[in-house]
């Protein structure tokens, strides 16, 4: 403090961010400006891409410090950490995004998936979008974990895609998340044209029988006979599937209404804040501004057609199998993107005949796809993980 | 890893990933259906009713936030009809395209918990 | 320290931080009136229509907890409307006075997720 | 991945649950089959029992993993630990507990107590049970931290239960946990007739006098009063009854409406779903498949019959002492289990005496059980803990 | 430890335990009655008046999920009053049968941080 | 186990806290009941107090232990720590005074400050008080990080003093955040007299134009522009200022609104009751019975003296600068302690002026504040922390 005063002004100036700004770090805060216009303006989901983008803008102010971690000396705190790097903790030991699903299941109604349990293998086929967007990742340089985590995207489920990565590429956190919710923002006008190229006129004007009722038994036992299924055959997909279907049978017991409300209410939105900010502050210029971050973008619109063409075209041949009853429209909501890709079908569908009412046939697949994305995320975890 | 090698063992990924997850959701689909079956040779008219019932309902007001459950207690379907009735009246519709879903009583009638606050209410009733 | 430096050191924190906060807070002036700038040349009546319409509202009632954001759809502003009309006929009061600001359907109706939730009351209605 | 495409799915078939599936695990899922099914249709406290059930069978899939801890390779975590070991820290560090307490304080009304101070002796002649059952699990061979915590299944308080035996016997969680809520479940059949063997008819229907109304101040110096003599008593039950406190005063004050609201519904349930689901996760095959298990059913159901015995024989001493004034069927609701141990009072009442209403005046006694199966949880813990 | 001494500590600490928990409740009893004088010697005729008014409820009907407080402030009484008038003419019943415990507006009234977010109504009261 | 019974007893009375109870925290107990007097009954911030002050009852009780850390032996919790040392942990690493700000800022409406952004310097002349009681402070003998600490009282922002605080002197911590409370609650009293012999009769009677009204589009871009500009200048107020700028995002942009409510309800009421109790509890006798405390709740009184006089003097010569189209008192509401503050510029300026509504304009001033604030917090922590 025996300093001058013009000398303490100007190491006032050179602790400011202005004298640190990178050109990266501008560049960056241009992106997530971008990314707030488009969860504002144009509504990409909104819920999620909003934090995100804000969390990339505030990690990216020069010596803010706030993914930084506490430092150290002799087991003693000396200073603390960032105040995202605590939230951050959140994502990286894998407990938020199964909180999301534990939410997700208490607003999931798998009815229509009982009522035509067929469905599921729609629900299937689309995730081949995740595996062939994982071959293409690999044939461009990317390492086995980190083309597992690029071949989510095409499973249309962010929580499935953040996880996954937050186990197996956590440095690729901040591109794969924004693709994931840009593209499920996209799947109006990403499907469409897939749906029109790979069927008839014929074939998008069936109309299909109405659904059977579902029992609330049958409502009740689904959940856990799912859990203890998908859990038997994949231990690596256990948290996710496990808490999708502990919110579900939240949802379908009727008497614990208070907890239901609370998980699907209160709970996510805490820890859709929490993780959506921190996951866009992985995006530090350093991990986002390569090449690296532009073939993910690529790959993940790839991902999103084969996962609509895998539906679509399982529809077909189920169409044909079945003598015309089911119409294939209904296959490309299997990528899930709830229950955006099943508002696709009826839409596509409609327009070709105004009495046809798709949704809720289109529900069976779209909810099965978040099944078939947790099981696929549950290979690559048990190989790669 | 040459791009054979990547080639051959992205393959067998693709494969083995593709498979599993087909696998896996047949194994529900043949779960779902015995399941199915099993419940429904009991009991084959379940469920059909509540379908109809919200067939017939084009609207749906939900007074209060709380509760999903439609309540059972004669109590409350006898409020329920009341205030059912009053909003009918005032919507110069009739009755049974309006389902009045919960009243809310003092803090949230679905909750165990929250039984112990209304002793009161009830003692009075008994 | 004695007190001199105590006082020579103090006094430069106060101008430091003193002039730092004017200094941040005139940098946000700045923008901002650029940005008023830059906004209203391009639209120069927006914003005004909002502020009227509060105005003439005396009376907020709010039937549900939940919802900040006036519903745009069709069929929700016809409900509105109708329970609008039905609580200020109650009440004895124009219409004009009187503004439900929202009527929460099934669990929230601002929500995306619980969009999927609702497909079956919308696919009703296709 | 030099591997024959055979030879892959082997592993991968040898990496499935299914392959190391025990037939204790297999047994364990049928047991949280069976609590699932009493939580739902029986409505046997479902809010705890249902997230029980599920967290028990969570926890026997094998190889899923999800209470294990992290690995740790030289102060680095190598493997991050699964989903409920993460969310069970809050109830290992007893921390969940206690905010269930706030939650439950924000809504009881002691209003009925203050009426009619009398009934805190009540309260406290149904702790018996805690201790005869203590005695017994000695008896049994149980050492004296677990006799401890199979004691506290007699005061008919689940978070009490848990708070002690996360402390004293965290091996015990899972059964003490089932025991206890299956039990407050069953009260009514449980009581009754232990009411009814030990009071005669003329007592039962002995009709007592309305209570004095309640000032807001008296509620309001309640909790403070309670906490300071409870935890200068105590020290170890702080935690307990000063939550159970400041969760009262946020009732009683009605200044600070949103914090009492929050306390009471979204905290508590997000508490609760975290607290079941990991309470029931300790209920591994190894640790819950044991003729202990059975010995603490059998324990807890003594322990409830004991506490409405010894609330019973006091309300009979009393009504005695008070010349007739006091109807001793008001004794059980001692135990706690609010409100369902109140209403059995009312319910036997109303039986011999349709005019008689007790459901007022057993709610005393019903909360005082409350405060006395924390100071009685205090004991425990101040001699073993 | 043989059977002996468990019996022997097992029952001290019975003893000790019971003793414990009724001496604790017996403090609590004394400082209770205490309080209760001491509050009840000074306002004998406090908190009656409450409980009438609870005994007359026999039907409470709770609009809006939030407060638990009867708000004082003359505007929300003049709308209580106005709302309980329509709800029991709705219903046909007398006024005073009813009691709308509380309407909410805009995010909680009673809550001291909203009062920021409703000056632009105040305001324009004022 | 084998001593008589007397020694059991005797050890058992040895082991309570009213054989341990010190007049240092039986006075501590008094002071926590006048403030819980002052928050029920006075009503002086009670969200914040009455926590505060049963935190500080819980903290005195002897042996009860609820603030200590737990014991570890080789690397193992030997014994978990005290509740409210857990929940403290949010306090300690800075994580919830901004989640605080979260809410704060998805409640707070920047308009009326966007429609007048001159209103900011008045926000920035309020802070003069918290300089000038750093100043104060370094004279009375406290070290740099006390002084600021201290001075921040005069901030009239509860979480940006706790934050502050909890970084540079967390012995403090008890009587700033008691002071800063109390002191929030009592600016109908302290600012009117000062207002007034700093102003003119004809000063207070100027009647302002009406305010423009302003688009969404402005609202919006506000607050990214704020937390970049003072992000990039102050790093070290980018936590704070980042979080009131993400919850006014949530609140402007519409499109979030789950994640707003959230934040501004539930989120914060968690929040609040666990930062208020844990920052009462940090008031143990030790450190609150000392001469320092006096000194601080001396500090704080000037430290909103001179806040006020400042905006008021800047308001004056704004007034004199536009002309006499300012009416100085709205100067005042800079001080923030939002609405307060700006509801006494309108009741003293309407005293004088029955038609003058100068509510909306002091709002600017007032929300100004807030920002002004966390600048000053900024400042302090790059030069102390
Ligand atoms: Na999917
Ligand atoms: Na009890
Ligand atoms: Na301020």
């Amino acid at each position: 403090m025996d300093k001058p005063l013009w000398e303490v002004i100007v190491d006032f100036i050179n602790q400011t961010g202005f004298a640190h700004l990178t050109w990266q770090q501008a560049v960056m805060i241009g992106v997530s400006g971008v990314l707030i216009y488009l969860a504002i303006k144009k509504e990409y989901e909104p819920l999620l891409l909003l934090p995100i983008a804000f969390g990339m803008l505030l990690a990216n102010l020069p010596l803010a410090g706030l993914m930084e971690g506490p430092i150290m000396e002799e087991g003693e705190v000396k200073q603390v950490g960032g105040l995202l790097y605590y939230l951050y903790q959140g994502v990286k030991l894998g407990i938020f995004p199964p909180l999301i699903f534990l939410g997700i299941g208490t607003m999931t109604d798998f009815g229509p998936l009982l009522a035509n349990p067929k469905s599921f293998f729609l629900g299937a086929a689309a995730q081949a979008g995740i595996f062939a967007a994982f071959f293409l990742a690999l044939l461009l340089g990317f390492t086995g974990p980190e083309a597992a985590s690029i071949g989510i995207i095409g499973g249309a489920d962010g929580p499935t895609a953040i996880y996954v990565t937050s186990l197996l590429a956590p440095e690729l956190l901040g591109p794969i998340a924004v693709a994931a919710y840009s593209y499920m923002a996209l799947v109006p006008i990403i499907q469409p044209p897939i749906m029109r190229a790979l069927t008839t006129k014929a074939e998008r004007q069936i109309v299909m029988e109405q659904l059977r009722p579902v029992s609330k038994l049958e409502k009740i036992l689904f959940p856990i006979a799912v859990t203890l299924l998908g859990a038997l055959l994949l231990p690596s997909t256990a948290s996710l599937l496990g808490m999708l279907m502990l919110g579900n049978i939240f949802r379908e017991s009727l008497v614990v209404d208070r907890l239901s409300k609370t998980a699907q209410n209160e709970l996510m939105n805490i820890v859709t804040i929490f993780l959506g900010v921190t996951v866009g502050a992985t995006a530090n210029a350093e991990l986002f501004l390569t090449i690296g971050t532009l073939k993910i973008v690529g790959l993940g619109l790839l991902a999103f057609g084969f996962g609509t063409a895998g539906g679509t075209l399982l529809g077909k041949l189920m169409c044909k199998l079945s003598g015309g009853k089911i119409n294939p429209l209904i296959g490309s909501a299997g990528v899930s993107a709830v229950p955006m890709a099943a508002r696709v079908s009826q839409v596509v569908g409609q327009k070709e005949n105004p009495n046809n009412f798709l949704l809720m046939h289109a529900m069976g697949p779209n909810v099965a796809g978040v099944i078939g994305s947790a099981i696929a995320a549950g290979v690559f975890i048990s190989l790669f993980g | 890893m040459n791009i054979l090698e990547i080639l051959e063992s992205g393959t067998k990924i693709m494969i083995i990933g593709l498979a599993t997850v087909f696998i896996a959701l047949s194994g529900i689909v043949l779960t779902v259906t015995l399941i199915s079956k099993a419940v429904n040779y009991e009991r084959p008219n379940k469920g059909k009713a509540k379908t109809d019932i919200k067939e017939n309902s084009n609207l749906e007001i939900k007074v209060a936030e709380e509760t999903s459950k439609i309540e059972t207690q004669a109590e409350d379907e006898e409020l329920i009809a009341l205030i059912t009735a009053a909003v009918a009246a005032s919507l110069n519709r009739s009755t049974h395209n309006v389902i009045v879903k919960s009243v809310n009583r003092i803090t949230g009638t679905g909750s165990q918990w929250s039984k112990a606050g209304r002793y009161e209410y009830i003692s009075s009733k008994l």
